[in-house]
């Protein structure tokens, strides 16, 4: 891959635009955990809500990792529990004109608190800095339309440009089908500002958390330089049901999960919610000031 | 009732002039959209698009070229049927062509799995990819699939990875891809081949992000509403023109590309010569600068301060889309 | 794949030593072939050893092709049925004294009427020049040591600096046990020659030949930009009989044969004897002048 | 029958000596093979190299390294436990790390195939040495194998082509690379992770172009001729800093490297740190002409006409071999 020089003139660009993003901080509203309990949907005993907050939202029974939204993440991940937003301006319109989708957005908006199904920005882990793009799966089922594709686009470039590492956590089912054509070309637009990314030799991170499939699988989710994943996680471009259309029967227990997709070989490792800043703080260590110095 | 009849004359006259030998299919079909209005229109096409008498990618690449050769193999696990590709000389230039292929029976579509790719499809496609890129030949891609295989293998090979990776490095090739959707256009495993600095589309080809039976299921919640999620979609040519994805249109001969194999290859052919011709013009740091900002182009959203729809093209290279 | 600048110094050097190589007109010596019959060994009918010359080394009946030798190649492949040969010079020694070895290489030069496995040069195919590398089986199985890895090292480094295609026919057994380490390291040596002919630019054109197995397979056989193979070739790393000793099984039929190696990804196309002219005329000229003009 | 006393006497003086932990290993070692005479001294490394208490790969990076995290799969068809890789810190350095992953007993060697990789493993070793390019990560290998595994997936997934593929990018990867045969050195299993700017050999492991059981099965026809075939085949560490194939010996410590991990591990530490060190201050265009320069250089022949032995090292960098 050598794209050559192109890429700065793009980069600048992107560093200019940086300067009126409107950054602000975002962190989560603790006030939302009361301490009501409800059952793990693993192993279905009596979880605390408060506490499943405090225990990184996995089960303290089986160890069941709960999916989690960008501002959970950001709680349980990031240095002070907050990241510095950027790309919040960009917001989705109905480009195909299909109906009843910008109803269906402000739905998701009001029911999830979030404005789309990824949340930019720059963050710490144990005082490394890199850029951020976490999925949220509960809005619209973490689809990919232009909104992800673009604060996507622009975290990557970002990181290109200010020299960190891009970390990216993926939850989708797939594409924003009411995007139609829209939403298939954002597979085309990460990936390629993935080969920027590298092309300005910084890393990218991802980490496939439960579930990752679709379109997002087919491109970015896969382009990391280093692959992680959570525990269990359901990773794959066709969905289970897809498959088992077309093979007529059902699918072995385990397919497509974290530890079968590590042992087919697309995951680096599987690592628990418990290690990840300590993991992501050394490879951020690992890749930092192009490599080695003795 | 009025519209069956109206289509039936068409039918007529389409049959006349193609005894005639007249060229009038583009107009004809043009006249058979507005007659049939939206849905229709784009379900019509849904079917020529999966014509099984339609010409496959080896068929447009024998009838285009003047000496071709396949070449196979992923160098890794396989071969894949479903997606072809090789050396082919056109106008005495030499392309690397890919191709999704089809069959026209039974037989031929078990042996080419209905042209749904496996990973090692898109695999053996990005080898030779990079083969034309170091040896500077221009790459031409025929588009033609419902999209990659959805089965057990194909999920437990890495399909998902194996069209990331082409997207990634067919967006930075350093030679010229031109794309030609000549059938159907289906998802990741259309796309898969279809990064370029050239997109075309024939007349009645479509391309979309999920079949219209598949989007039909999961937003229609019902699998026989595929006709009317054909509409929705918005996935035929000149819907896309519209929107700016794909570069031109390529008409088709009278009735669809089926009934003329030798005239729609001919105008694929220069299609396919004339924007090589403008690609090679360009030094490889502007050809790629340019596929780069049409990549970076591709979405529509707003940025509520400025209230306009606005990308990152618009900031980047100063044009807009 | 960039190794840099560096390689200009090593293709400066090979131009210079070009110069005295003393290249002489290699052909063969038609005599041999007097019009006895034998029986074909795949279908067993009687072939006539003269027509069988004039068949291409091809069974008339069954289309078997023979094993042919370098000299047979050269017959049947090239303009003018001979090649200016280069490395002629080039002669074995007994690195790592091994019991009777020299004597072993003089036997098989005396019954061979060739001097080691492989033999360079540059020839015509329908007036499309190349630099060319032949194995010949017949010579201690094609066994590589280091005259047959020095050989084709010079045959690509000539055809990077005189940009020009190397076309290599392979035939081996693999390694030349009797020249020890040395014979493993022509693995890396001529697997680094085809590096630099890539970064030359120019293609690397491998017929895989019956049979074609071991440390050859493992090294510059498979680094071919174009792969073809001749029809039924036997073609792997481990032989068959090491293989059956590892399974405690038969293999089954076809198993590592050149339409096998096409089905499994690893050989670009089967030509048959008859079709090799033309198709190498073909990628010679797809691959003159850095490629397309319009 | 004397030899026999004189080798119980030095086991004595090993024994005392590891209990007094005083550090002369390498001197016994020496006069051991001085006592054995060639074949048996061959044959006596050669079971010293396979002993099952010997550290592996992840057992040398475990001791070596600071931190490290292993990296796993070849993105393409699966992980292979025999051929382990991922990125080590060791002495501040943040290397790329591949190695041959051997078990110490019967279930940990069915898991790691007892160290014969398939295709998939050799291609996950290519894809992190790509990576560490990428980064500008120092590369360290640890070779122990008996060779590339003979089987039939091994065969149909092309093991030919993954270590072909591997011995021509390593040869011009721009990052400096350190191989370290620690036990087995077998055949092309054992080259495919063996391109580097130094190669080291512990003082009782072996590298040859295949085991001596096969060599004697093939070249003496008598499988049970082992012991006399490693003798023959020159494949011990002194053997082969003879010819000018490796750099240097990394001398055991007492009775072998399995008495004291700590110690060998830190002793392969010391050599991949100083190697590292004069490597790191070359310029990556000269790194790559020395590499090129050792590779050109290996092969022993002569040219008839001036009568002596020549390669094409000599006539490219005015050095010789
Ligand atoms: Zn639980
Ligand atoms: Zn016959």
């Amino acid at each position: 891959m050598s794209p050559g020089r192109y890429f700065r003139k793009v980069l600048r660009a992107v560093s200019r635009d940086k300067m009126k993003q409107g950054r602000r901080a975002l962190r989560m509203d603790d006030r939302r955990y009361v301490a009501t309990k409800h059952s793990c949907p693993s192993c279905g005993k009596p979880v605390d809500d408060g506490d499943l907050a405090v225990n990184l939202f996995v089960c303290p029974h089986c160890g069941h990792h709960y999916r989690i939204s960008a501002l959970e993440r950001i709680k349980t991940l990031m240095d002070g529990g907050e990241i510095s937003e950027f790309s919040a301006d960009v917001q989705p319109v109905n480009p195909i004109d299909f109906p009843e989708y910008t109803e269906k957005l402000r739905q998701a908006q009001e029911k999830t608190g979030i404005d789309e199904a990824i949340t930019t920005g720059v963050g710490r882990i144990e005082g490394r800095q890199a850029a951020f793009a976490l999925m949220s799966f509960k809005f619209l089922g973490g689809s990919m339309g232009s909104v992800v594709g673009e604060r996507l686009a622009r975290a990557m470039l970002y990181a290109a440009d200010q020299a960190m590492p891009c970390i990216i956590f993926t939850a989708s089912g797939g594409a924003r089908m009411q995007e139609g054509i829209f939403s298939l070309m954002q597979m085309a637009k990460t990936s390629h500002t993935a080969a920027l990314l590298a092309e300005a030799g910084q890393p990218l991170i991802v980490v496939l958390t439960d579930p990752t499939t679709g379109g997002v699988t087919a491109s970015f989710a896969m382009l990391g330089d280093i692959t992680l994943a959570e525990p269990n996680a359901l990773i794959g471009f066709a969905g289970p049901r897809v498959i088992e259309g077309t093979i007529r029967q059902k699918l072995p227990a385990g397919f497509q999960r974290a530890e079968f997709q590590k042992d087919k070989g697309f995951v680096d490792a599987v690592v628990p919610r418990s290690e990840l800043r300590s993991t992501l703080a050394y490879l951020i260590d690992v890749h930092s000031r192009g490599g080695a110095k003795p | 009732m009025k519209a069956e009849e109206l289509r039936s004359k068409l039918q007529e006259l389409q049959e006349l002039a193609l005894r005639e030998n007249i060229d009038i299919g583009a107009d004809i079909n043009r006249l058979a959209d507005k007659l049939a209005g939206g849905d229709e229109t784009a379900w019509r096409r849904v079917e020529l698009a999966r014509h099984q008498d339609r010409p496959t990618a080896l068929q447009y690449i024998d009838l285009m070229s003047d000496r071709y050769l396949e070449l196979h193999g992923d160098r890794t696990f396989g071969d894949d049927p479903a997606l072809v590709g090789g050396i082919a000389t056109i106008g005495g230039v030499h392309f690397t062509f890919l191709g999704h292929q089809k069959g026209h029976n039974m037989k031929e579509n078990l042996h080419r799995n209905y042209g749904m790719a496996h990973p090692e499809g898109y695999r053996k496609a990005l080898r030779l990819a990079r083969q034309a890129e170091r040896f500077r030949r221009p790459i031409l891609t025929i588009i033609d699939t419902s999209g990659a295989f959805p089965g057990l293998a194909s999920e437990e090979r890495g399909i998902g990875e194996a069209i990331a990776r082409n997207l990634r490095e067919f967006s930075v090739l350093r030679t010229p891809i031109i794309c030609v959707v000549v059938g159907e256009g289906g998802s990741g495993g259309a796309l898969g081949i279809g990064v370029g600095d050239r997109v075309y589309m024939l007349e009645n080809s479509v391309y979309s992000v999920i079949s219209p039976e598949g989007f039909a299921s999961i937003l229609l919640r019902d699998a026989k509403k595929a006709q009317q999620a054909a509409g929705l979609m918005k996935m035929t040519a000149p819907d896309l023109k519209g929107f700016g994805i794909i570069d031109d249109i390529i008409p088709e001969p009278v009735g669809g590309a089926q009934s003329d194999h030798q005239q729609i290859a001919g105008r694929v052919r220069q299609t396919v010569l004339a924007a090589y011709q403008e690609l090679a013009r360009k030094r490889p740091d502007q050809l790629l600068r340019d596929r780069s900002a049409r990549l970076l182009s591709l979405g529509r959203f707003t940025e509520k301060p400025v209230g306009r729809q606005s990308s990152l093209l618009s900031r980047l290279f100063g044009g807009g889309s």
